[in-house]
């Protein structure tokens, strides 16, 4: 079942062609010594059918539960043209469009895409994307060190996502990049930006979330400011969904804007599934444009003038420039780049405004109804997007557990990363929920505080 | 037409948009957006029809012939993408209790288990996201041995000048110097200048294998013995795995390291561009530095394996489980295989291979390494053509374009001028090869009674060749108004 | 080329066939087949490229703006087409017990209650599989009627020369006489001619309306009070219900009977020919004849209702349940527009008609009915055009495909000469119209200037046109080696 | 959300155009007194998101049980590929193929389909699909009729589907045809074809069900040479599964073979969906062609002799003949045909084969584990396809009930419309089902008669 169309008659008039004995005389270059004997411990093939209802009776078993998780991966509600169109073999089974004129489509979608990010995070140039939110934030800091050539120190907030914290430091470690840790304020759980210190001066780069971690909104502007008045780039973390309610980084503080802006599109029609693949995003401006990693593709015009689209400013990448390129980054996320344009374009700015307001409005309504449960309050009392750190009165890690028994998957337990939180949730109601779907965590929640 | 261009202000998708009244007096003032993104409004029928539109201005496997060489474009079995969007797994948050997901894990660690007994390997990573990430756990596992020994001197990794770019773009990414050695005129790593390459500043050396160049690496033995002995490490670049599956194991011929891009080995879609899965498998020595999470199986449970468990890893490189929904697809298809099915993988990829060679070498375009079985894939020169009537391997792949067939990887290895690399995959029949071949045939000729034509080609496909110089010189990025 | 033409004898697709070993010997020789079929020995890839490339090589409403009269080519919602084919749905054998599939059958309940709503009528039977045999299940209801009232001798149908042809093949089919009446000048019924034809042999008469000449009828109630004073029953034809919902009532109306084309007005695929679906609709003197199986609610739980309890039924026109999987599509539909969304489909449809009429007689090609609106059609008539320039509706409509757009449809009805008619629907863009018109506009200057250019069309697709003399006189209906 | 993409702006210079004053202008030809106030009973509109969690809770609370039933509607497994290429927009939404070079797509796929169908039934010609299995066998006998002018009797094994016969006889009925009903024999379970009447000789058809409705394999030689003998037309109804196996119609017989065979195509890729739709096919021998009712389509050559696909025989159908047509049918089950021509195409005349032998094989195997458990027993001996009427000792409906409640649907109960049976099943195990299926299957059904 390897999907091998040869028969018999076909394998003897090659051999013959190739004027070899048999297949296996094909291998005889291989030392003998090097041969294995098989792969034994492999189990034995499956058909379509079998592995099709193995595959059926673990899904079910794992069930769908109400889920109001995010902390960095968001269920919203999929139109079912994004999936029934990214679906078809002609972008499903393409490859990185090398030969643009047999790869308009793919080129295309990619130049709207790019055009879309850019506008959303106001910033002039977007690539094609690279591998998830996290490997974004490393990507960014990486381009900021690279411009800034001779600084190796990057301010990074507590506040960022604890998973993109870890990715980054795997990622640039290596590179001798110093990562300095901003803390957040224990009573708005903001970053005080205004305190970075004078010793920060040779920092290549200021990180901001926006929101954070906590779903809290940053003062963004001072945070630009501060990063640009110390001599360093501002780089934008973002949850790109936010920006349809929240300033584009593009246009933070009262200079320029940020320089760089990273994240994760997974909002944007992607599911869930376990983790990945999602779609990291990095757009910048226009200094930074030859630092950018990754494909990036531009209009021009062919033969005849016709305008067309192609893969270009490749002398950044590893192909071209091998040792020497901004980053080693070659298959990305393609087709979550498909997935995410049609998405954007079925939703336009109007109706990813209403997504947004309407997750942010349902987490509201959340609170509002927690409220009425004893010693259960929201962490921080400062302005929030659709995600809010809530403190409860005994660990969170059991009160989860309760939930789950209800089809409730009730947050994210806080406690492990951040310890001097107490017992916290974070948790996050998107547009899918309804009224009723809340009134029924908040009634799982006070089960499992009670029992 | 960009959808931008079909764009009308207040079109409305009012179906996709949430009933759900706003509520957003808490965002202050100054941290909201004022002026719209320019998204395109547009109908829920104008976005299909562009996309559905521009889709058919895409070649891909399900509609042609897609000899790229080094990308493996074989058949993506449709069952894995059905299997893959069941509503449950599509619906799993990733951080959501083990216990609630004991389905998908159980397929991911099963896939963990297989990629370990297809490679011979003691111990499997899944979470790389492509190849490249893959290659930069590699690196960094060697270079996390090497500090964990104090022996901080190995400051440099050993490339051979065939290697893919990822190669040394990888090493460097890892902060590591890149030395590169030479080929040989039979297309092996230049063994003597291994010799004179290797030495106390030698971290490791990253070998292709078969190579890009379609061959099976000759000195692989001797390669290693020569980089062990100078106390590096060896890793594999797994991206031609398909054309050893089930015939040796990267584990088995001494290598301490390996990367496997699922969306080639394993008939994952690339899906323009990716996304990919780069999984690593390592020796014994290595196991410690694995990237987390790994995947646990306890008293029948599945469950991650973090960084707590695993202090000496190097760490995390993304935020949650790689691109589990493409490991989910290799599981589909690895199950699929099973055991008898994987070495077939090899046998008929390699047959396939070597029949092309044999027929384009009738048509006078004989290997480049005429002496040499072609592994999975193999290259040609076009050079005496070029000589000939001017007309370049960038001309005949475009013509191919035009004669229905994707150009096969041009211009890759470096090392051979004016060449094709290419790779018809064990999914495609003896006919279609013919037809390659008889196409390829077709072109030579008009090369030679009308150059001109060759030249100019593509003629067919919605766009002529592209002023790529103008691309680079004036970037035309992005769409505003 | 052919499926059959790639297949080779041996290819095969294992992982397709089941893995249980044959055990046929149970099966009497003389009973058991010995020449295999002749079908396609293939790969996968082979069949899934083959089907894709095939795919392309048509016109639909994802790629191509599909004006065609009378068959309301408007969007398709994806959603319907994700929703229908949930697994659950797609399990539910027809003869499982009810119980085990209360969510199936409350969509179908759901929507039997609607369509009466829309329609106005008095009960609803969802089982006719398209239009014509909700046509025949309509006759067959008012047969039925006449028989149970011992009124035997009524055995005609009055049928309008402008009707589809499926009307009078219907009334056939069901065992009548068919008798024509004109249409006048101004695109009504001719109700003088109406009046002389019928009589104590009246069974009914069939209307479309709007008319399939695309203006609304209007002698609607004259016309009923003719029929219904001769002792017959009226039958509506609602193909064309995407121009009147929530406007008018074809219950309130008067009328006796309706069918509904779910796969127009519902926004139902039409597949390249189906399936569709027929729901038909009743006065309450009617109900008792209706098709069984019926939906049945009784203590919150939904249940068929068959012969059994519908003694007087006409029986029913299919093995289970109608196209079952068309009708959820067609609920999706019908929640999805809701109370407010249904009107708004008739408001548009309509506009996008007159719009599209306004701007065609702009450029010289007025609608045949010049003192009528436009229902959510129009017919223009090509005939000035072929007697100036020799050039036809038939060459008119070949151009536009050279255009980009789908043909409007030609020579229907056929009482108007050298026509079209152009339904654009509502889910279309004023900016599409506009384009349109553009084409059109083109075409008729190029039939001016080069009539040879325009009659040779289309010029661009993968065949020019047919010889469709030859496919008739000798028919090429199988491939057979 | 009735998918109108009409701006304001766009509906002013439309109504400007027009000359009218607002939409609502445009309805003036409706007589007054004819407007309706509205549709206020129709439930308010939902968007996607809120249409599609009611639909997947309705499907989950549905369920998926192990299903034992056939009877004229079988679960298979249907290749992945099938749906994810049939449910391509090009040819999802495509119209009939009116317009021959801009639908190619369509017209080869059914000139294909045509091809696949006329080897697989030995016949000659296809139509493109008439709806389902029931209205192929009545426009079988209308096409019969129609051929053997004056004679309007038809005789139809009782041992036919009983829906199918009923839906037969609600289409013909009117136009005055006589379905006179062949008896099964008690102890075969086949019909005796020999018996046929002398009285009979005024007969346009014979109908052969083969197998028939209780999976029983028929005598279809005897049967066809009776028919021809007393000169009647033979008309087969089959699963065209079952013909992977068994000897196509168009060679019964020691003659010609059938004349005409009709039956459901749902078994080849089409999901069982609570009934429809399905794939009726209709196909016959050379001289009944222009009987043939519904579309077809011939391979032709376009101006410059190049071969293209086009609808053919026009001259028989209702658009151009009107009340002479052959039959009414217009719109028929397109999208079907491509599913199943996909499925034939991927399995092949082997694939085909080993489907219909698994099939057969399981059910098989679940007649010898029923054989263990008292009072169960085959009512017929003789040899069947894929499906057996089963003797049980209490009535079927209250064990089918008690089944249920164990997840399994057990079979179709027969003692309603054949009272005469008795106690009695008709199930039917397809290739979907294990080993350890028809072992759980057997326990269940030994529980249900115990309890
Ligand atoms: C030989 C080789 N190594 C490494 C890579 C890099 O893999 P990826 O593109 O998945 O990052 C590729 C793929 O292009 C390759 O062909
Ligand atoms: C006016 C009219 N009546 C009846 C029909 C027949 O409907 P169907 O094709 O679904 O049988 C049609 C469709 O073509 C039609 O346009």
């Amino acid at each position: 079942m390897s999907f091998i169309p040869h028969t018999a008659a076909d394998v003897g008039a090659m051999l013959c062609e190739i004027g070899a004995e048999s297949i296996e005389a094909l291998f005889d270059e291989i030392p003998a010594g090097l041969r294995c004997a098989g792969l034994e411990r492999l189990p034995a093939a499956m058909n379509e059918a079998e592995v099709t209802r193995l595959m059926q009776s673990r899904a079910r078993a794992d069930g769908l539960a109400l889920n109001f998780i995010g902390a960095g991966a968001y269920e919203h509600h999929i139109p079912a043209a994004v999936w029934q169109i990214a679906g078809r073999g002609e972008f499903y089974t393409s490859y990185t469009p090398y030969q643009a004129e047999a790869s308009q489509g793919t080129l295309q979608l990619l130049y709207e895409f790019q055009s879309m990010m850019a506008s959303l995070t106001g910033m002039d140039a977007s690539n094609a994307s690279v591998y998830d939110g996290a490997s974004a934030a490393a990507e960014a800091i990486l381009m900021a060190v690279r411009a800034k050539r001779g600084a190796r120190r990057v301010l990074i907030p507590a506040a960022l996502h604890p998973l993109y914290r870890r990715t980054v430091r795997s990622i640039v470690a290596a590179q001798g990049i110093e990562l300095v840790e901003l803390p957040w304020e224990a009573a708005s759980g903001t970053t005080n930006w205004k305190a970075i210190a004078a010793g920060a001066q040779e920092a290549a780069a200021v990180v901001v979330a926006q929101p954070n971690f906590f779903g809290v909104i940053e003062d963004a502007d001072a945070a630009t400011d501060r990063a640009h008045e110390i001599g360093a780039l501002a780089i934008a973390a973002c949850n790109p969904l936010a920006l349809a309610l929240l300033a584009p980084p593009g246009r933070w503080g009262s200079g320029a804007g940020a320089d760089i802006c990273c994240g994760d599109a997974q909002p944007f029609g992607i599911p869930l599934s376990g983790g990945g693949p999602y779609l990291g995003y990095l757009t910048c401006k226009q200094p930074l444009l030859r630092q950018l990693p990754g494909r990036i593709v531009g209009r021009t015009v062919d033969l005849d003038g016709k305008t067309g689209y192609t893969l270009t400013l490749q002398a950044r990448e590893q192909h071209i420039r091998r040792a020497k390129a901004t980053s080693n980054i070659c298959t990305n996320q393609g087709l979550m780049t498909a997935a995410a344009t049609i998405h954007l374009a079925l939703v336009g700015a109007e109706g990813l405004h209403r997504i947004a307001a309407a997750s942010h409005a349902r987490t509201r309504e959340l609170c509002a109804r927690l409220a009425a449960i004893p010693g259960v309050r929201p962490l921080f009392p400062g302005p929030f997007f659709h995600e809010r750190a809530i403190g409860l009165p005994r660990p969170a890690a059991g009160v989860l557990e309760r939930m789950v028994r209800n089809g409730i998957l009730g947050g994210h337990d806080l406690s492990q990363d951040y310890p001097e939180l107490g017992h916290a949730l974070l948790v996050c109601a998107t547009e899918t929920k309804t009224g009723a779907d809340l009134d029924r965590y908040a009634e799982a929640l006070a089960e499992a505080l009670s029992c | 037409m960009l959808i931008f261009e079909l764009s009308r202000p207040g079109r409305r998708s009012a179906q996709l948009a949430p009933a759900i009244r706003e509520n957003t007096d808490d965002i202050p003032e100054r941290a909201r957006r004022v002026q719209p993104p320019l998204l395109p409004e547009v109908s829920e029928l104008d976005a299909v029809r562009h996309y559905t539109r521009l889709s058919q201005r895409n070649f891909s496997i399900d509609t042609q012939f897609y000899p790229l060489g080094s990308c493996t474009m074989k058949y993506n079995p449709r069952a894995a993408h059905a299997l893959a969007m069941l509503p449950e797994f599509l619906a799993r948050h990733p951080l959501a209790p083990e216990a609630t997901g004991q389905g998908f894990l159980a397929c991911l660690h099963e896939l963990q288990e297989m990629l370990a007994e297809i490679t011979g390997m003691a111990a499997v990573s899944l979470t790389p996201m492509a190849g490249a990430q893959g290659e930069f756990a590699g690196v960094a596992m060697i270079r996390a041995y090497h500090g964990a020994r104090g022996d901080h001197a190995r400051n440099e990794i050993i490339v051979p000048d065939a290697a893919h770019g990822t190669n040394p773009a990888s090493a460097t990414v890892c902060g590591f110097k890149v030395r590169e050695v030479p080929t040989t005129a039979e297309g092996n790593v230049d063994l003597g200048a291994l010799a004179a390459a290797v030495g106390p500043q030698t971290a490791g050396l990253m070998l292709t294998n078969p190579s890009t160049l379609g061959v099976f690496e000759a000195g692989i033995v001797e390669i290693q013995r020569i980089v062990h002995a100078a106390g590096g490490l060896t890793y594999y670049d797994g991206a031609n795995l398909n054309a050893i599956l089930g015939k040796v194991r990267p584990g088995d011929m001494g290598f301490d390291a390996i990367h496997m891009n699922l969306h080639k080995t394993f008939s994952t879609p690339h899906g323009g561009g990716g996304p990919g899965a780069g999984a690593v498998g390592v020796s014994e020595r290595l196991a410690a530095y694995l990237p987390v999470p790994l995947l646990g199986r306890e008293g029948g449970l599945y469950r991650w394996i973090g960084e707590r468990e695993r202090p000496q890893s190097i760490g995390r490189l993304s935020a949650f489980m790689g691109n589990a929904g493409v490991l989910l697809r290799a599981w589909v298809y690895a199950r699929m295989l099973g055991r008898e099915g994987m070495a077939r993988v090899a046998d008929f990829s390699t047959l396939n291979a070597n029949y092309l060679m044999a027929r384009l070498a009738r048509i006078g375009l004989p290997p480049f390494f005429p002496a040499r079985r072609a592994s999975h894939e193999f290259v040609v020169s076009l050079k005496p053509l070029k000589d000939e009537t001017g007309v370049s391997a960038m001309d005949v792949a475009k013509c191919l374009l035009d004669k229905g067939f994707h150009a096969p990887t041009t211009y890759f290895p470096a090392l051979v001028p004016e060449c094709l690399l290419i790779e018809p995959t064990e999914t495609e029949s003896k006919q279609t090869l013919d037809a390659f071949a008889d196409a390829l045939a077709e072109i030579l000729d008009l090369a030679r009674r009308d150059p001109q034509r060759v030249k100019g080609s593509p003629w067919t496909l919605p766009v002529r060749r592209l002023d790529d110089v103008r691309a680079a010189r004036e970037p035309d990025l992005a769409w505003n108004g």
